[in-house]
């Protein structure tokens, strides 16, 4: 089908929805792939900003404004999660001078 | 929209040209010299450095940054509730009532930091 | 022919530097210029809210997100100080291609179900969406996400003066005190959609269990950063 | 397209024209901070250069250009660069949302002075501010040197603790004006004091109508919290203790040096102009507001309506935002004299009185101050 540039060019609700999707790839491929803790919990921030942007673009396009404000309950808890989880973080590197998560089968009980 | 935000970006693009024309300005006019061992160490005002650079770090630093993100967000729902306060005052208390039991749990969180001294500088 | 609004340029140049900034912060092996990197991401994220005349919520992430939180990782991360920790990370192993493999395919289903989502509501798969069209077709077409018919006769701007309000008002009204017109706000901002009035009339009328639920999660989080902190795991045992 | 490119172009001088004016205050403001701290101290300070020591200034500045350029050993390379200019970007772009004066029409052409009439002025400046942290941790931790790191992680912690007291000051503020952005703010700080009480006005006739006769504690917590955002005395421990010899920018010299100077000044400049537009009316003369000041020029402007080829509208136009300007800049001056005053008269805090008088002390202060006005307006329904 002919590729009708005008579609692409002009934003629409698509382009939201694609750019989201990417970041949010994005983020899972750096909770899968890397080893550190700290940039795990980065990375679940950067899926939790795509899905914020997902709220505010249908809110736009939907002239409905509950979509901003949902934002703001997904950013409590991801800052909430983010304190406690580096939190914990930071106990287990005091503790065991390690960050790798591959080295934290030996936490035993 | 757009009114309020190319000056935003106006300025950004000036002030990095600005930041790095005028370093490598300095780059170009300053004099080139052979970097000495004595140059390159750490500035300890003379003393050779004793350990490396890891310091022992102690927990107030990034409790204090913690407790920041978290009273952060009770400013942040603070700004918009005191834009519609006084309007809404005449549809009844419900507003006050509503502002002052969510800035009362998280006083009470403030005291429980306070009186669990995780503020106190060692 | 191909007419580009500044929007458009704006909108192209965000996404581009986003997508950059989060790959980065996947790739780069020193976690701190990878915090850096997010803090970056977040940025732009805030500024492509702010061309979606967001405003109050860009400004919200910008200090939330970049201010905040990512100053906490970036100063969690100095204190680690993580010289030695380099890791490699794209060893090319089955398990890491299959990962690859798998979050390719994550990424097209969600492209793909975006762009279903979208056609359906405008009826032909591909077109384009305008931001008006979209709000009009809702009201043109029955679709399942149409409001039920009891809640459609609240104005999303009035919440307060639904029926049983109503009377409130009247009888208010007989007393001296002249009341506010609750569609004209006193400041000059009307309550156009995206303005900061508007979001905080709904959030502390429709939204008003979550935003009390706000404060019990904080609560939560406080105490529990606050005893993990103090845990033995401490460097200087006093405890 | 035509008249928006112009539009376009007459913006972007506009805005080169403020950063080259913030750019220059700065080197003025070292200057008078040279020489103030001078005479407070009965000694002469910098005079050679140029008359009264103004040259003093280009000399430093030239010198700058010419130092060596000098990376320490162990310091990261991209990092160390990146920090001058980490730390001199959010502190230009707060700068973008403050009124300097009432908008001017000149041949059809209205350019109202301010960069960008940002609808949600005051939280946008705080929100870059907030970004200003990273300059000082890229700079303490890639410099390679422990105690500059140490110095960036005590700096960072106080700013972050004082952006709460100071994000909490201006709730009561926000509650009365009702408004964000600080066009709409000055404008509703015009004229004589005026609140209503209980249903009826009550006008105090011999005072300004500005912010602080409503929120005076608000007032106190603001400066208190502004003056250790900007790391000035007696809150720059960071970088005055003798261990830490110069904190973060222990490792940096020449230019890079002098733009961390120029973020530092850069706050104290944006922080009074909000002192200003906050609490004392912005560019609006007290008493009078823009129109009359309006009218009060259109009377004189006739006469020199001959002389140059301006009309007489435009010739008014242009008096008013002069005289805006001057009271703006008037203001804004003596807020910045106080901030150099205070630094050569109040000794400097230990780290931990630092923290305790941020945490314990500012941020009840603030919430009191918040509850008190919330009860207060709930019961006397007071207005703007």
């Amino acid at each position: 089908m002919a590729v009708d540039f005008n579609s692409i060019i002009h934003v629409g609700l698509n382009h939201y929805l694609i750019l989201s999707a990417v970041l949010f790839s994005i983020g899972v491929l750096g909770v899968l792939m890397r080893r550190n803790a700290i940039v795990i919990l980065m990375s679940i921030e950067l899926m939790l900003n795509a899905v914020n942007l997902v709220f505010v673009a249908f809110s736009k396009y939907n002239q409905n404004i509950d979509g901003q404000i949902m934002v703001f309950f997904v950013m409590t808890i991801a800052a909430a999660e983010a304190a406690v989880g580096l939190a914990i973080a930071v106990a287990i590197y005091k503790r065991f001078k390690e960050v790798n998560i591959s080295r934290f089968e030996n936490l035993k009980g | 929209m757009i009114q309020q935000l190319a000056p935003v970006l106006v300025l950004i693009v000036v002030v990095v040209g600005f930041v790095v024309v005028s370093l490598s300005l300095t780059f170009l006019a300053g004099p080139k010299r052979k970097p000495t061992a004595q140059k390159q160490m750490p500035y300890e005002c003379g003393i050779p450095g004793i350990d490396n650079q890891t310091t022992k770090f102690s927990v107030k630093f990034y409790l204090t940054a913690i407790l920041f993100i978290l009273f952060d967000i009770e400013v942040i729902f603070l700004y918009p509730w005191a834009l519609i306060y006084t309007d809404f005052l005449n549809y009844g208390p419900f507003i006050f009532v509503e502002m002052m039991v969510f800035m009362a749990i998280l006083t009470f969180g403030f005291i429980y930091v306070w009186k669990a001294n995780a503020l106190d500088w060692d | 022919m191909l007419g580009i609004t500044p929007e458009d340029m704006l909108f192209h140049t965000f996404a581009g530097i986003a997508t950059i900034g989060a790959i980065l912060v996947v790739l780069v092996r020193n976690p701190i210029y990878s915090a850096l990197f997010l803090a970056l991401t977040m940025c732009v994220l805030g500024a492509i809210f702010f061309t979606l005349e967001a405003y109050f919520v860009s400004v919200a992430q910008i200090t939330v997100y970049a201010g905040a939180v990512m100053v906490l990782f970036v100063m969690v991360l100095m204190l680690f100080d993580l010289k030695h920790e380099h890791e490699d990370i794209f060893r090319i192993t089955p398990l890491n291609l299959s990962k690859i493999l798998a979050v390719a395919v994550m990424c097209g289903f969600l492209v793909g179900t975006g762009w279903l989502a979208v056609s359906a509501v405008n009826g032909n798969p591909g077109a384009h969406v305008a931001p008006q069209t979209v709000a009009q077709d809702l009201e043109k077409k029955e679709l399942p996400n149409e409001l039920p018919a009891k809640q459609t006769h609240i104005n999303p701007d009035e919440d307060f003066t639904n029926a049983e309000d109503a009377a409130l008002i009247d009888e208010a009204k007989k007393e001296e005190v002249v009341l506010p017109d609750p569609n004209v706000v006193a400041s000059t901002s009307d309550a156009e959609f995206g303005s900061t009035v508007s979001l905080s009339r709904r959030l502390f009328s429709k939204y008003v269990f979550a935003f009390e639920a706000v404060s019990l999660l904080l609560l939560v989080a406080i105490v529990g950063a606050v005893a993990l902190a103090k845990s033995k795991g401490g460097t200087h045992h006093g405890g | 397209m035509g008249s928006g490119l112009l539009e376009f172009i007459i913006n972007t001088l506009k805005i080169a024209l403020i950063f080259v004016g913030i750019v220059s205050t700065v080197p003025l403001l070292v200057w008078v901070e040279r020489r103030g701290s001078a005479f407070m101290q009965n000694r002469l300070g910098p005079n050679r250069v140029g008359p009264l020591g103004l040259l003093q200034l280009a000399a430093d500045a030239v010198k700058f250009i010419f130092k060596e350029e000098f990376i320490p050993q162990k310091a990261e390379k991209v990092l160390y660069f990146m920090a001058p200019g980490l730390a001199l970007l959010p502190a230009a772009l707060t700068f973008v949302a403050v009124p300097l004066s009432t908008p001017v029409t000149v041949m059809g052409h209205t350019i109202n002075m301010q960069m960008a009439d940002i609808n949600v002025g005051i939280i946008y400046i705080f929100a870059v501010a907030s970004l200003g942290v990273y300059g000082i941790l890229a700079a303490g931790w890639s410099s390679g040197n422990k105690y500059s790191l140490l110095g960036a992680l005590r700096a960072s912690s106080q700013m972050i603790s004082y952006e709460l007291a100071m994000g909490l000051s201006i709730v009561g503020i926000l509650m009365i004006f009702r408004t964000f952005s600080l066009n709409e703010m000055i404008t509703a700080q015009t004229g004589h004091l005026s609140f209503i009480w209980q249903g009826s006005t009550t006008t105090v006739s011999w005072l300004p109508n500005w912010g602080i006769f409503f929120q005076p504690v608000a007032f106190v917590l603001f400066i208190t919290s502004g003056f250790a955002e900007t790391n000035r005395l007696p809150f720059d421990l960071p970088e005055g203790e003798a261990e830490l010899v110069a904190g973060y920018h222990t490792e940096y010299g020449g230019f890079k040096f002098n733009m961390f100077f120029m973020g530092e000044y850069g706050h104290m400049i944006t922080s009074s102009a909000l002192i200003t537009t906050l609490f004392f009316g912005g560019y609006a003369i007290p008493f009078m507001s823009p129109d009359e000041v309006l009218k009060f020029w259109m009377g004189h402007a006739q006469g020199m309506a001959g002389l140059i080829s301006l009309s007489a509208a435009d010739i008014a136009s242009i008096l008013t935002t002069l005289t805006h300007l001057v009271s703006f800049l008037l203001k804004t001056g003596f807020w910045l004299f106080v901030y150099i005053w205070v630094r050569w008269t109040l000794p400097r805090f230990r780290y931990d009185q630092l923290m305790d008088l941020g945490w314990k002390t500012l941020l009840p202060w603030a919430l009191a101050n918040l509850v008190i006005t919330t009860v207060f307006m709930f019961f006397a329904r007071v207005k703007m």
